[in-house]
């Protein structure tokens, strides 16, 4: 299992392979524990760090979760471009009906959906909050709807569509609503643009955080590094206890964020469903499932070891005993 | 096992360290490395360990050529020599224990291989009851032999010693320097850098004496 | 100017007090500029350090900005309940003249606006989207409107107060739009709820990151400490280079949050005036004035000296020589 | 100057280090302390600069009762007394130059005063040609003499020094044995441990020897 070399007369037991691949099982065994033991000793820094590397994983991922959630509930009904037809024959007609399969066979349409002269005089009030000027009328001015959704999203086509759409029978007028669509599309390029912006700011921002942390604990174990390099050891013996720290570091972070994320949801959601009541919006903000969570942690502990690795290597370099 | 050839140091701030400084240690020889303060033991010492490189000449330790060998060999060099540091260089938040114990770690031994031969060092020392103690607490000469312990742990074929005795009463310096003895009895290749000119006379061995940088007769 | 003690035959001069004071004034000169180089020695720490506390400062900053800006600009006319008065008679009418004239007397009433048939007529098309459809009446079905401001913007009041309008003459009806300013206030809250919450979390944060980093430097320089404290030196001069420490480190940070800050509103500019402007809301994004960047950096080292106050007599006290 | 009256020491870990230790010394005085590893003698010294407190007896220090001294009123004690730490004590992030300056520069010194006494100190170890070197650039030996410079720099009423020459070969040994005696002969009270019997023998002074802890004939 040993060998025995012999230099100079002096016997210095060495170590088998397998001797050797066992201790490296249990540097890292041990080290996974001790590492966030010591991390913890020092409870104050850490929560410090944890909590700022928290925050900072945490802003991007609600906002993530914001602009999910549009796309899930509101955003494909909102930013999709609807074409209305007012038609000029009533709901019920067989003209109205022709209309329809027609434009149902079309390729280009999605979707159509008819509003009939009821709904669209209860919609309409709805929208524009003159209720009791309607009541005024005696007989609903209104025509019905035909509300058309294109395959395509694109503006182009959709305007060829809809001279299409306007060379058939039974229509009265044509509408497609683009100043709306560009009102709305403007609030997702900015709440989009600064999702972007600090995502990408804040993991570079978690990377440099825990890079820097390690770099300053690298700093403080000067000593310890020199020494370990004098007695003989290797630069991944050195390095090992770093990659496990920057671990914990991104793990606590991962969690912290997590707890935040959760928490934030719970605090808003009151406010955000009542506002989307008012809108009649089944919009609701959902906590983090399972899996979500493990990915978040995941994400927590991998810019750790990413940190860990972009930094101390070059550090450790750099501390040569003297 | 440890052979200098026409060595010269000088120091990035120009300080010339060493100057044509040629010697050899055959395995199992045991000498004393004197001279005045700032002479260049210490500097001698580090190159034998890789801690310095020489500026001109050859250093061989164990057949190896340290001014070709690359830095990921270092390690496994430095495993093969027992240092005793002139500033003992010991770890402060580690326990006496955990000190002692370090070079084995590193090398990987077994849990129970390493407390059995941590407890032999210290016990040569005379520090057995101090195994639980952090370093801080420990008298300056108590930590002079901490570090002699942890040199000598991993049983090393090549000790070097800086100034080991520097703290150590005269009683204490004597057997120490018997302790050495009998490691070089056992084969290993000892060289100890000293002032105690007392403990030189006393101890019939080789003695090495620098004079600013040169090797000369003492 | 100074005087000689003889302490068993030894002479140590010993320093008065107009020297101390000198050498007290010297020290903090002296300080000012080498705490900072030693910082900047370290730059890629400091740089974190001071991207940190930038973000931490500048993202309540900003959505101060947005809270004032939207006070500013659109808030009150948005928040400000309207009552709107639909007339049954026209708008030049003598009735509605008696009507406008009787309600401007009330003290209850701030404003009195008077929407004509036509204004009314497109106010309605541009808000509802409907245009086509109401090209289809062949006469204005819309009757004129009279926006009253109450002075009290309380519920109560301004329900009692539509009450009394009721009872005058040449009134159709009377609607409130409380939906909709609920809301909208139901928006607002949701951002002063995040702004609060998030301003108090990041200040604190600031200064935990402030003392903490103060904290990690102290464990670096333990020895020195200890060395000071062994050779005479006082607290206070063990602790002063911390204290300009911090200051540089909160100073450094605001100036990154105004960097910050001043980029994102002129990258945030052009989607918040476009999307204004489809609104027809003059909301600008205006940048920091001179006075308010003096105010940002002043809390960034007010900040930072709170944190070095806070974090460093405590750690120091722990450092005794041994 | 520093008297000693029944001073009784056991440090947290249970480690009784002095026991009923009673000496006094008057102003001028020069006396040697010695004693085997770990008899004590590095703990008296702390206890005589208040790093330590007695847990019986009074220390006391220029007419001062160092138990009844409040913490802020250390400070000042310190810069009456002048100590070479057994272990240097120096700052490696300095330059000799300010780390000899630094007792002074806390006292508030002018800086051209700075200047000409650190000079000097400096020379007085015979390491005039360092002033601008790192610490870590300096063998043993000149790290232990600009410990001896920075203690002497301010002109201190009492010297304490902890083996001060346990890193310098013997001739430099004599030559800052000699300048402890100026000091002495300047009227500074002196206090020497050290292990170097050879030089106790050589200069007449009185000698203090501790074993285990207490105060024995040598
Ligand atoms: N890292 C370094 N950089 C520059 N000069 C150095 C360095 N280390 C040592 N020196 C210089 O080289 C010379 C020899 O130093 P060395 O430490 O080898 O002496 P030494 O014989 O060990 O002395 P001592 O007995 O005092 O420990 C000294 O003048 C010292 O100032
Ligand atoms: N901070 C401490 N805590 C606990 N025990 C201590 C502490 N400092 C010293 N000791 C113990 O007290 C005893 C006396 O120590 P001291 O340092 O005074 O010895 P010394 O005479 O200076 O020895 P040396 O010549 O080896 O420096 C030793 O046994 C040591 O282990
Ligand atoms: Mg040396
Ligand atoms: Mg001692």
């Amino acid at each position: 299992m040993s060998e025995r070399r012999v230099t100079g007369g002096a016997t210095q037991r060495l170590l088998s392979r397998r001797d050797r691949l066992r201790a490296w099982a249990r540097h890292h065994r041990q080290l996974f524990g001790s590492t966030l033991s010591a991390l913890l000793r020092d409870w104050m820094g850490l929560m410090t760090t944890w909590l700022v590397i928290g925050i900072a994983l945490s802003l991007p991922v609600l906002m993530l979760i914001g602009l999910r959630q549009i796309g899930e509930t509101d955003h494909r009904q909102v930013i999709e471009p609807a074409i209305s037809v007012y038609l000029s024959s009533p709901s019920g007609s067989a003209v109205t009906q022709g209309l329809i399969s027609s434009l149902r066979q079309m390729p280009e349409i999605r979707q159509v959906t008819l509003i009939s002269e009821a709904e669209a005089l209860a919609e309409f009030s709805e929208r524009s909050g003159f209720f009791d000027v309607l009541n005024a009328f005696s007989e609903n001015p209104l025509p019905a709807v035909l509300e058309v959704r294109s395959v395509s999203t694109e503006g182009a086509t959709i305007r060829l569509l809809t001279q299409k759409i306007g060379a058939l029978e039974g229509i009265d007028s044509i509408s497609f609503d683009a100043a709306w669509r560009q009102r709305l599309s403007s609030v997702l390029l900015i709440i989009e643009r600064i999702t972007l912006a600090l995502g990408v700011l804040f993991l570079c921002g978690v990377v440099l955080i825990i890079g820097n942390t390690l770099r300053l604990t690298i700093e403080n174990r000067r000593h310890e590094i020199e020494v370990i390099k004098l007695v003989g050891g290797t630069d991944a013996f050195v390095q090992r206890p770093f990659v496990y720290r920057g671990f914990w570091l991104g793990m606590g972070g991962g969690l912290m964020a997590w707890i935040m994320i959760q928490s934030s949801l719970i605090y808003l959601s009151v406010p955000v469903e009542t506002l989307a009541r008012s809108y009649r919006s089944d919009f609701a903000l959902e906590a983090l499932g399972f899996q979500e969570s493990l990915v978040l942690l995941a994400l927590g502990a991998g810019l750790g070891i990413v940190g860990s690795m972009v930094s101390v290597r070059r550090h450790l370099v750099k501390i040569q005993p003297n | 096992m440890l052979t200098f050839d026409q060595v010269f140091k000088r120091y990035e701030t120009g300080q010339e360290a060493l100057a044509e400084v040629s010697f050899s240690l055959d395995p199992g020889e045991f000498v004393f490395l004197t001279g005045p303060s700032g002479a260049g033991k210490s500097t001698l010492m580090k190159l034998a360990i890789a801690m310095e490189r020489s500026t001109r000449g050859q250093v061989l330790l164990d057949g190896q050529n340290l001014n070709q060998l690359p830095a990921r060999k270092i390690p496994e060099l430095r495993r093969k020599v027992g240092v005793v540091f002139q500033n003992h260089q010991l770890l402060f938040d580690r326990s006496v224990f955990d000190n002692v114990a370090l070079p084995l770690e590193i090398a990987g031994h077994p849990p129970s291989e390493v407390k059995s031969r941590v407890r032999a060092a210290l016990s040569k020392v005379g520090l057995s009851n101090k195994e639980r103690d952090w370093p801080v607490t420990l008298s300056g000469g108590e930590q002079q032999r901490v570090g002699i312990a942890r040199a000598v742990v991993h049983r090393p074929p090549l000790l070097l010693a800086d100034e080991p005795t520097g703290n150590l009463d005269p009683e204490l310096s004597r057997e120490i320097m018997s302790l050495f003895q009998q490691f070089s009895q056992l084969g290993v290749t000892v060289m100890i850098a000293t002032h105690d000119l007392d403990l030189v006379r006393e101890i019939p061995a080789q003695r090495l004496h620098l004079q600013s940088g040169r090797m000369v007769q003492p």
